[in-house]
């Protein structure tokens, strides 16, 4: 039973093609790995995904609810949550705000009622507020919980980031190269995150450039080259796949 | 030696209050008209901060609706009697819906193209109001016999008394200051900071950026079509002229100048900006040269605004352990 | 020690003392525009006003007193000019000149008339200034009525029947438009075309082009001088030569220097009389005094009206031997009669307003000169 | 047919004027992504300077009617470039770290500054250039009367647009320009001085802008201390229309804005013409949000 449907999505930048009719399915509760060159169109498929590309053709089935080309905001709403490539926090905010601008699609009150500061609303706050600081625990931030963004180390900013996307309770999460500026102890680390995050019921889809933390932590995988997918299996199915070892050769790449 | 700097400020606060209240007794009229002023464009500021402060849209024509509200007030009042302060919503929803209007299909510019377009905006209402548009406005003159607003039956003149206006105005001025307060500091205000910040990172994040901007846009709209009714019954009488797109700027300055994004640095803002040309009145012709040099240092020496705002606490040492779980 | 604190005990007497002496000066306000756009009226009302200040002052000043002018900037801005108010409502002043622009005055008006303080306004012609029945507001200037009457009254003594009337949207302009409209509605004549420029820019061949496909026999342009200098040369060029007249906001000399001397020849305007038309001794050693003072002639006929306001006022005090609001006013409204000033004969009607023919029709002659043409 | 010709013509020399002036707002914005609001006081200063430079020197009696003309344009274009150097030096580049808007405020502030100080140096009053120096023949085209000096406006607009094109994209100097509009820190790696080429953005656009002054002075005789903040903000106009920091994007703009005006007010209404540019500038900015040569750059995410 699939979670995440892509069928045959398609976008163009210009007179580019950068993702030709790529389709995949992500099971419930897998941990489902994209890889790929750099430049195969990896990212463009996530923002596929979530809705920050409307895309050329093809559709996008979540939850066999057809999310196609809405706007990001329903998405998330809808539980699929992100983190990105090139880190995005809101750097000159404390940590735990920035946790809470994951909360905010599971909160209610609007203006008025901050306005008259209704009960509801203070209720609302303060169990949001805990359920940040509870993000902040699961991946280890708490006690940063004061400090700024921007003041946290490149390993911390990226744990930040899932737990942001965690605050939003997702179904499914997001993660573009969450090992990307990490060092060994804290790639290690972070493979026992997303087994606690899996087990959490959370259903992960992940972009890596780090071979031994796919091969480790994913279960599936799709590998994309030019935009097209070439492979899919288990991480064994496509380390033998000879397509795969074509496409990583010609480009250099070392991680293989 | 946190608390000891939070109690200063707490009692620097307290005398700032204190001293605006009992102003009015000792400076005479004319301080106190220019503390109406300073009051007005106070919250002005603030009603353009929510915009262009905290949800970082470059809004540079809030003076349309202002106009909006002030003339929405002195059409009604002056066609059929309406008293002035109970057309303050009224004047506030016709700035509100403009607003909404307007807004929606350019909320999506970046930057300096939403600067352009706020400022084609002001102009295009500024010369619709000279143009007498639907035969209402009253054209270049304007309208005049505004009556002067009333609190419970007592008439608050503002020039023969600007003192009683000063208390009617400093009131609406503390109502929208706390009202901001706690709006900043709620699921919406931090849902503006968070788009300012990084519009793609909300929206990543769940947050409905274009809806929200919108929503900025409306309320700050609303409250400053509200000031319009204050400055219509204060003047008595409105004309295009003091709806201009320098009228924008002047509002503009105010939330830039005294740290935008920040209540506190907004209200000095207004202070400096209204106050200081009349400061310099003595100096007769040579007062705007040395206002725009005031204002070059100012920036110079304070690029982030006099009082910039600081980053949010919040009361996570209060929170029990027990709640701290999914 | 103890001597510099009798020097400040009697310092401090002799400050609160101060207006029970006879050296106390008698101060006049003048309310006018030093910055903004209006800038130059401000200038020329600052200058003319003080200019005849010091004459008063002189010859021995008013009551035995110096006459002191107070100044306050109204920016050509209601609000700045409600601030300006109440500033100068604060100073003492006996009586306040100014200001320009109708929408000034006005924002003004209230103030002034809340704190007792007679307000001779010089360059704010809107009819509904004088209509609220303020006891206290006089102005020097004639009415948009006034004006627009001498206005068809020329157009029609022309004979013209298809008429262009052309404004620019500020309040004076358009008042002067709408009041001319209305009694050439009356007549037997067309208006072919009634619209405004944009003030403030320089290329009006837009308009004069559309104007001409309605094809006029005269334009009547309510605007003021730079536009209109502008338009008559930038119709020259095109070739087109159709009759301008102009209402009083035309009266200036850079008119022509804008407009070259031969675009500018038989172009018509209304305007009160300037002084250098004047045969009365006040309005020549007036101009006498202000060349050799400023080594110019005064700008515009509003300057020139904020100084026959201080000369009322000063008229007024003289005659009633004190500087009672309520005396001055009784004595403006009822008493003064012919009395002359700088142009012409000047007495008030109870609204407060300019009694007499004030109008007169000049022509540019091809000199460059402003010529009375009756 | 005959108004739409006229019209035409009429808009395209007030254009060519815009033009001319949003340049100098595009290209510091090209560079520094600012916008100077004091570049519409820095063509007034053009138009005053030239009025000086023309009465006191007397260059058109000494060496002859066009020559000395060029001679004061160029005159007046160098001083008016040092003045913005000198307007960055001040107000600017303390600013180059801080937030953009507090530099927006700081321009605001100096066009302030400037505006008045022209006010109180040449005095409140309209000033008048001494006429007579250009020609003032009526051409006829198709039997419709159009002023040789629209021609001459038009053609000296388009050629210094031109010459600034060429000069951006063929000299050496120039790439250093583009390059640093494209990315500061890429361009100071490669070697580029970047503070020259800010300081060669603050004269050129300027410069620019005193030209345009000195060519309002000399064809339409009258200048104000206030004209350049009508002006600065119709160029600015332009220059967003054209896709601000886009060279061609602020000569496409201005004169677009130029004939739009003078169509909107032969067609719809006069009162009305600048709401009417105001407008077409609104919807072309909703069709296409970054002008209309503007780069539609994806944000990379």
């Amino acid at each position: 039973m699939s979670l995440l449907q892509v069928e045959n999505i398609i976008k163009r930048f210009g007179g580019l093609l950068a993702v030709d009719s790529v389709s995949f399915s992500v099971p419930r509760g897998a941990v489902f790995g994209l890889i790929g060159p750099n430049g195969a169109g990896k990212t463009t498929v996530f923002n596929l995904i979530t809705g920050n590309y409307g895309p050329n053709g093809g559709s996008v089935i979540f939850q066999d609810r057809d999310i196609t080309g809405q706007p990001t905001h329903r998405i998330v709403a809808a539980g699929i949550a992100r983190t990105f490539q090139t880190i995005r926090l809101f750097a000159n905010m404390a940590v735990i705000e920035n946790v809470l601008a994951g909360c905010h699609c599971r909160m209610r009150s609007g203006p008025v009622a901050a306005m008259l500061r209704l009960p509801s609303q203070h209720k609302e706050e303060r169990q949001a507020l805990s359920k940040a600081m509870a993000e902040l625990e699961f991946v280890g931030l708490f006690d940063q919980a004061e400090n700024l963004a921007r003041n946290l180390s490149y390993g911390n900013q990226r744990l930040l980031e899932i737990a942001r996307a965690l605050a939003s309770d997702p179904r499914l999460i997001i993660l573009d190269e969450p090992a990307g500026g990490m060092n060994e102890l804290e790639t290690a680390a972070l493979v026992s995150l997303i087994a606690r995050i899996q087990a959490r019921g959370i259903t992960v889809l992940l972009i890596e450039h780090d071979m031994s933390l796919v091969m480790k932590a994913c279960e599936q995988l799709v590998v994309l080259e030019y935009g097209k997918k070439i492979a899919e299996g288990t991480p064994a199915e496509i380390k033998k796949n000879p397509l795969v070892i074509e496409a990583y050769l010609g480009s250099d790449d070392e991680d293989f | 030696m946190k608390p000891a700097a939070g109690q200063i400020r707490k009692t620097a606060y307290a005398a700032i209050i204190l001293l605006w209240m009992v102003a009015p007794l000792f400076i005479g009229k004319y301080w106190t008209d220019v503390l109406n002023n300073v009051a007005i464009y106070a919250v002005l500021g603030l009603s353009l901060n929510i915009i262009l402060g905290y949800g970082g849209m470059f809004h540079m024509g809030h003076a349309a609706f202002y106009a909006v509200g002030a003339y929405t007030t002195a059409i009604v009042n002056t066609a059929w009697g309406v008293p002035v302060l109970w057309l303050m919503p009224a004047a506030g929803l016709a700035a509100g819906l403009f607003a909404l209007v307007v807004a929606r299909p350019i909320i999506h510019l970046r930057g300096d193209y939403l600067l352009i377009v706020t400022i084609g905006m002001v102009e295009i209402v500024r010369i619709a109001l000279i143009n007498n548009v639907f035969g209402i406005t009253g054209g270049a003159n304007g309208i005049f016999g505004i009556s002067s607003p009333s609190v419970f039956g007592f008439q608050v003149n503002s020039i023969v008394a600007p003192a009683h206006y000063f208390y009617l105005v400093t009131a609406f001025l503390a109502i929208t200051i706390v009202l901001f307060y706690l709006l900043e500091n709620s699921r919406f205000g931090r849902a503006l900071k968070f788009l300012c910040s990084d519009e793609v990172a909300a929206q990543g994040s769940g947050i409905n950026t274009a809806g929200y901007k919108l929503a900025a846009f409306v309320i700050g709209a609303v409250w400053a079509g509200m000031t319009g009714t204050l400055y219509a019954s204060k003047m008595g009488f409105i004309s295009p002229e003091s709806f201009s797109f320098w009228e924008s700027v002047v509002m503009f300055m105010i939330v830039i100048l005294g740290g935008s994004g920040n209540i506190a640095g907004v209200l000095l803002g207004a202070a400096l900006i209204i106050g200081l040309p009349e400061i310099f009145q003595g100096l007769q012709q040579y007062r705007l040269l040395i206002f725009g040099l005031a204002l070059m240092i100012m920036m110079i020496f304070r690029p982030q605004g006099i009082l910039p705002p600081k980053p949010r606490s919040y009361p996570i040492d209060k929170l029990e352990k027990n709640e701290v779980s999914f | 020690m103890k001597r510099l604190l009798f020097l400040i005990l009697t310092g401090i007497v002799a400050a609160t003392a101060n207006p029970a002496l006879a050296q106390d000066p008698i101060k006049i306000g003048l309310m006018c525009p030093l910055t903004g756009s209006w800038a130059a009226e401000g200038k020329d009302m600052k200058q003319i006003v003080e200019l005849l200040a010091d004459q008063v002052n002189n010859e021995g000043g008013l009551l035995g007193k110096e006459v002191k002018i107070v100044i306050g900037d109204d920016s050509g801005d209601p609000r700045t000019a409600a601030l300006a108010a109440q500033r100068m409502a604060t100073r003492e002043v006996a009586a306040v000149i100014g200001t320009y622009g109708s929408s000034i005055t006005e924002a003004s008006q209230n103030i002034y008339a809340s704190a007792n303080i007679i307000q001779v306004a010089n360059g704010s012609t809107a009819v509904r200034l004088t209509e609220k029945g303020l006891p206290y507001f006089f102005r020097t200037c004639p009415r948009d009525d006034e004006q627009g009457r001498v206005a068809v009254k020329t157009l029609l003594d022309s004979g013209y029947e298809n008429i262009a009337i052309l404004h620019d949207n500020t309040t004076y302009a358009k008042g002067l438009a709408d009041e001319a409209k209305k009694l050439l509605d009356q007549k037997e004549v067309n208006i072919v075309f009634f619209d405004a420029l944009t003030p403030g820019e320089q290329d009006y061949g837009t308009i004069l082009s559309k104007m001409k496909t309605k094809d006029p026999d005269v334009v009547f342009f309510t605007g003021y001088y730079p536009e209109a200098g502008l338009m008559l040369r930038q119709k020259m060029e095109k070739g087109w030569d159709v009759p301008f007249i102009g209402g009083d906001a035309t009266n200036n000399p850079d008119l022509v220097k804008i407009a070259g001397n031969k675009a500018a020849e038989g172009f018509r305007f209304l305007s009160p009389p300037v002084p250098g038309d004047l045969p009365t001794k006040e309005a020549r050693e007036f101009l006498e005094a202000y060349e050799a003072a400023y080594h110019t002639t005064p700008g515009s006929i509003w300057a020139v009206l904020a100084g026959d306001g201080f000369r009322v006022i000063v008229e007024a005090i003289k005659q009633t031997q004190s500087t009672d609001t309520q005396k001055m006013a009784d004595y403006l409204h009822n008493e003064m009669e012919g009395f002359s000033g700088l142009t012409g004969d000047i007495a008030f009607n109870q609204k407060g307003d300019r009694i007499g023919d004030v109008y007169r029709v000049y022509r540019v002659d091809a000199g460059g000169n402003f010529v009375l043409t009756e | 047919m005959e108004q739409f010709f006229t019209q035409l013509t009429n808009g395209l020399a007030v254009g060519g004027i815009y033009a001319l002036i949003a340049l100098g707002y595009t290209m510091v914005y090209g560079v520094l992504k600012l916008i100077n609001f004091a570049h519409g006081d820095l063509f007034t200063i053009g138009a005053y300077l030239g009025l000086t430079l023309l009465t006191s020197l007397a260059l058109t009696d000494h060496i002859g009617g066009i020559a000395g003309i060029l001679l004061l344009a160029v005159m007046a274009m160098g001083l008016v470039g040092i003045i913005g150097i000198l307007l960055d030096r001040a107000a600017y580049k303390p600013l180059r770290t801080s937030p953009r808007l507090s530099a927006v405020v700081s321009a605001l502030g100096a066009s302030i500054v400037l505006s008045n100080t022209v006010m109180l140096v040449y005095g409140p009053s309209t000033r008048v250039y001494p006429q007579g120096l250009l020609p003032s023949q009526v051409f006829y085209i198709f039997g419709l009367p159009v002023p040789v000096m629209r021609f001459i406006i038009l053609g000296a607009s388009i050629l210094l647009m031109i010459g600034l094109y060429v000069f951006i994209q063929r000299t050496k100097i120039g790439t250093a320009i583009r390059a640093a509009a494209i990315d500061q820190d890429a361009a100071r790696l490669m070697g580029i001085n970047v503070d020259r080429v800010i300081m060669l953005v603050f004269f050129i656009g300027p410069a620019l802008g005193g030209a345009a002054g000195v060519m309002v002075g000399l064809y339409y005789g009258q200048i104000t201390f206030t004209m350049g903040w009508t002006y600065g903000l119709k160029a600015f106009t332009a220059a967003i229309l054209g896709g601000i920091g886009n060279i061609p994007g602020a000569m496409v703009g201005g004169l677009l804005l130029g004939v739009i005006e003078a169509l909107g007010a032969a067609y719809i209404s006069m009162a009305w013409k600048d709401a009417i540019a105001f407008f077409v500038l609104i919807l072309i900015l909703i069709v296409r949000p970054t002008g209309l040569l503007g780069e539609r750059v994806a944000e990379k995410i």
